[in-house]
């Protein structure tokens, strides 16, 4: 049988092309070259699979030009003919992590090639895609290596053969995809068991965990809020008008940051909003619609509040916990909090 | 991304049309807004009414900051 | 009270001049058959053929499937209120025919679905393969509304099935097994100790072709009420649905209720299976709070301990089995729901309409937009025209070289929402 | 209950020529978002809109009843379960894909039917 053939995507980095400072290399396709990481993927195929090219993207690259460079390594893909993509690993790198779990999405669903990808558990791009492609747990440094290479090189050769693959505890990749399997009892059965359980108030394991609902305790409350700084956020895409950050109006992969010092209210010939999902007509007639700067700059003349913070925040979504919008409430939560800001009205379309 | 903003230890209050997603995103302090377009405004009213709607949703959101919460609590009243 | 079911295990299914039971063989004469059901003058012809297990044989679109039972001691007759009289079931003796049943196919709508498939990988997922299957292709008379298409095919799949049931009468059951029930006030004397526990088991009750007869009253005009768990055994409960043939409960699983048999197996042992509760699973969200506002204080009145609540659709009864699940919880009575799950083909998706922590055990029976490939068979019985039209297909389910590639929900039964199949689904 | 029906099924529209109803010619999940707009103008939801086992997106046609009353005074209000309702049913619709197919003329019939019979199913309860 002839070897299978795998293409793999690393970053600038692991290239060795260069850190942050070269993180906007832009994509390139080496044919025959197996580079890095690809080494030790190499050692763990043996003589089943070789890496046919490997494809080099930096990072910053990749977050700012993603609809182009998506396009131009699937046609690289897709030239190489390769049985399965392998991705990474991205270890604890919150942009490479997120590049590889965007990639393996679009060779996947593109050109219906398997793909595999891993990266710290805590790395956003997991979140963002162990429910769309096989994403394999590793260590938070480049030194979990060579645990996980021997993990997704067998794994991808799994793929490669189109062999049944198994649940996420038989096979090792994180929890994100419902994988159907015959029990050996039948369903009434299983569920008078748990039923058994349940009563007895023994341990049981349900089927299905209902989606988690992950509580964070709140914070204390303000004591005296004429004397708090408040910051105002949104995730009602308000930007300065012509939107000069780009952020998304389909995808919240960026935030902005935006100085108000001064602005006395958001009127229509300064701001808008670039959020994409609703009408978006009622908040650029009048972006206060939105994020009510005209009436905290009333509360703070009238020293109702402390003071309105300088920045603003802003980000694009519907609320819903999409896991970057998470990664970059978290960023600039630590702004905030190192600026001494007391307290944030987040406001949401 | 309250969430994040409350783990990071500053109380938020989440404005926002849509509550039960709030309850699910894990807003701890929220006040209900009025549409999903213009969540603090309300375009059929003239500009004076609608700052004063808009400024009484804002010291809603401030009351809620002020307040002590054990949990998620939606300010409706 | 006792009901006695008798099984008489069917080995085989011929036709032949004179319908009979003899040996464990079944011999069908079509014509009584074809007489019964053209009974009904919207029913033009019936075509009647035989699929057994291991056979290359696809049968679709299903509409329902029976098991043939005869009343033999009782008051009732099989199936009453919709084809017998409403006289009450579950007690005295019922003769079963084991290992068979009459499977009722025809093209009611043209988004029909339903396949059995006898043999392959299809078979593994439908727990109808498993029998001696009966099959009856309806044609209704030109211009029938689907209305009452459905409704003529319903009842002459149970008349039928009944027909075939009336021929073990006389026969001497190969086993038999007692099903014991009594009054609220020996129930509470004869088990006390043990844990009580209840069956909530909605029923599909949304409209044409997503209905449920209760001794022949739809389901949707229901109030959830008691019933003994040996009722179902007579046929008190019969499908009118046919609409995502995974997940509905064809008349031959509500006769077979693999809840209410596996708390039986438990009753007087671990537990005191004490209540049968039915409810339903109307469109207007008002009967929804309605419906399981009495669900719980049923529980609550019965004091009940736990319940096992089953559900049957998807979509809209999420909702009600959500519903139903924290009303039930918060009056401190534990619940186990079985379901099935719609994640999408990539099973990333979130699997449920509704959800909420208080469900935290949960058995499920699979997610049903699985995508299977199946094999090109030698012999349909039904029309694959529908195939590209059912639910789980598209425009290239039929492919050039015959297979079929499909979602699982277009399978009769593959994820049955009462735990008739051993599928199930995990991370 | 007074109310008022959001369909895209002419069945619906031509058979109810005596009640409420709101006939838009768009797509399944945009008469969810159509239903998501007037419950952010405090009208309530009073049917479930995954009502049918029929998948969403293959048939093409949905009616919802909606209240013609709305909660509060100058729709500053809504309410909150309709949202949820209608919130979860949005986000389960898009996980189905549009298919592509064309459906036969009878077959378009036989959907508009059986969403005609669901929503019917509802005109009885909203009688009270």
């Amino acid at each position: 049988m002839s070897k299978l053939r795998v293409v793999h995507y690393i970053n600038q980095f692991f290239a060795g092309i260069g850190g942050e400072e070269k993180a906007d290399t832009p994509a390139e396709l080496r044919v025959g070259e197996v580079i890095g990481p690809g080494m030790a993927l190499k050692a763990s195929f043996g003589e089943e699979a070789e890496i046919v090219a490997t494809i080099v993207c930096g990072d910053s690259y990749f977050a700012e030009n993603m609809d182009k460079a998506k396009e131009q390594i699937i046609g690289w893909v897709k030239e190489q003919k390769p049985d399965v993509f392998i991705a990474g690993p991205a270890f604890n790198a919150g942009r490479y992590g997120t590049a590889c779990g965007a990639i393996c999405e679009a060779v996947q669903n593109k050109l219906n090639i398997p793909v595999v990808t891993g990266m710290y558990i805590e790395n956003p791009g997991a979140d963002m895609y162990k429910n769309k492609i096989y994403v394999f747990p590793t260590k938070d440094s480049a030194a979990g290596m060579k645990d996980a290479a021997p993990l997704m090189a067998k794994f991808a050769l799994k793929l490669g053969k189109k062999e049944k693959i198994g649940s996420s505890k038989e096979e090792g990749f994180m929890p994100g995809k419902r994988i159907n399997f015959f029990a050996e009892k039948r369903g009434s059965e299983r569920a008078v068991d748990m039923l058994l359980a349940k009563i007895a108030g023994k341990p049981f394991e349900t089927e299905y965990p209902m989606p988690e609902f992950d509580k964070v305790a709140p914070n204390p409350e303000i004591k005296d809020i004429t004397k708090a700084t408040i910051a105002l956020c949104t995730s009602g895409g308000i930007v300065p008008k012509g939107n000069p950050d780009h952020i998304e109006s389909s995808n919240a992969l960026k935030y902005g940051e935006y100085d108000i010092t001064g602005v006395m209210e958001l009127t229509s010939d300064k701001y808008e909003t670039a959020h994409g999902g609703y009408d978006p007509v009622y908040a650029n007639e009048r972006p206060d619609r939105v994020l009510p700067v005209d009436v905290m700059r009333d509360l703070e003349k009238e020293g109702k509040i402390g003071k309105l913070h300088n920045k603003f925040y802003t980000t694009v979504g519907n609320g819903t916990a999409v896991a970057s919008a998470k990664k970059y409430a978290a960023e600039y939560a630590q702004k905030l909090k190192a600026d001494g800001v007391d307290a944030v009205i987040m406001t949401s379309t | 991304m309250v969430k994040e903003i409350e783990r990071a230890g500053i109380p938020v209050v989440h404005m926002c049309t849509i509550t039960p997603i709030s309850l699910t995103v894990g807003a701890n302090r929220i006040v209900p807004t009025i549409a999903i377009p213009h969540p603090l405004g309300n375009p059929a009213l003239d500009k004076a009414e609608e700052k004063k709607l808009r400024r009484h949703l804002v010291e809603k959101a401030l009351k809620a900051l002020e307040t002590h919460v054990d949990g998620q609590v939606v300010f409706d009243k | 009270m006792k009901l006695e079911l008798g099984y008489i295990q069917i080995k085989d299914i011929v036709f032949g001049n004179e319908s009979k039971i003899s040996n464990g063989v079944l011999t069908v004469d079509k014509a009584p058959i074809e007489a019964l059901a053209k009974e009904d003058e919207r029913i033009k012809s019936v075509t009647l053929d035989i699929a057994k297990p291991g056979e290359s044989v696809r049968i679709t679109p299903v509409k329902d499937v029976i098991e043939p039972r005869c009343k033999v001691e009782g008051d009732c007759d099989i199936f009453p209120g919709t084809i017998g009289s409403v006289k009450m079931a579950g007690f005295g003796k019922t003769h079963v025919c084991k290992g068979m049943a009459v499977v009722t196919a025809g093209k009611i709508v043209g988004f029909q679905e339903g396949i059995i498939d006898m043999q392959g990988p299809g078979a593994d997922y439908t727990p109808f393969s498993k029998l001696l299957n009966l099959v009856c292709v309806f044609e209704p008379v030109d211009g029938l509304k689907q209305h009452d298409y459905e409704e003529a095919v319903r009842f002459a799949g149970f008349k039928i099935a009944k027909y075939i049931g009336e021929l073990s009468k006389d026969v001497k059951p190969d086993t038999t097994e007692t099903f014991e029930v009594c009054n609220f006030k020996e129930n509470m004397e004869k088990f006390k100790g043990l844990p009580r526990v209840g069956y909530v088991h909605m029923l599909q009750s949304q409209g044409l072709l997503h209905d449920t007869y209760v001794y022949g009253v739809d389901a949707k005009k229901i109030l959830p009420t008691l019933m003994y768990p040996t009722e179902v055994f007579d046929g008190a409960i019969v499908s009118g649905n046919c609409v995502s043939a995974c997940d509905k409960n064809p008349t031959y699983v509500h006769m077979n209720n693999p809840v209410v048999v596996d708390l039986f197996k438990q009753h007087g042992k671990t537990i005191n299976f004490c209540a049968h509760i039915i409810t339903n699973e109307n469109v207007y969200l008002a009967d929804k709070q309605r419906s399981s506002n009495f669900t719980a204080k049923l529980c609550e009145m019965l004091a009940l301990d736990a319940v096992i609540i089953t559900e049957e659709g998807f979509g809209n009864p999420d909702a009600d089995l959500i519903m139903n699940c924290t009303k039930i919880e918060k009056k401190g009575i534990k619940t186990v729901l079985v379901t099935d799950e719609y994640a999408g083909r990539d099973g990333g998706s979130q699997s449920l309409a509704d959800a909420d922590p208080l469900g935290n055990a949960c058995v499920t029976a699979g997610n049903a937009n699985e995508v299977i490939v199946l094999p090109k068979l030698d012999k349909v019985i039904g029309t694959l025209d529908y195939v590209n039209k059912i639910a789980g297909g598209n425009e290239n389910s039929m492919r050039a070289d015959g297979t079929i590639e499909i979602e699982i929900q277009a399978i009769t039964g593959a994820t049955s929402e009462v735990g008739f199949g051993k599928l199930t689904a995990t991370y | 209950m007074k109310y008022i029906i959001i369909t895209n099924n002419p069945l619906v529209r031509d058979t109810y020529k005596d009640k409420e109803v709101e006939f838009y010619d768009i797509k399944y999940q945009e008469i969810l978002q159509t239903v998501k707009n007037k419950i952010a103008l405090g009208h309530k939801i009073l049917t479930h809109p995954l009502s049918g086992s029929v998948k969403p997106k293959e048939t093409p046609y949905k009616s919802i009843m909606i209240s013609k009353e709305t909660v509060g005074a100058n729709a500053t209000e809504v309410d909150l379960e309709s949202l949820e309702i209608i919130e979860d049913a949005i986000a389960t619709c898009e996980k189905f894909k549009e298919r592509s197919d064309k459906w036969t003329p009878q077959v378009l019939k036989d959907f508009q039917l059986v969403d005609f019979t669901l929503i019917d199913s509802a005109i009885d309860s909203a009688k009270v």
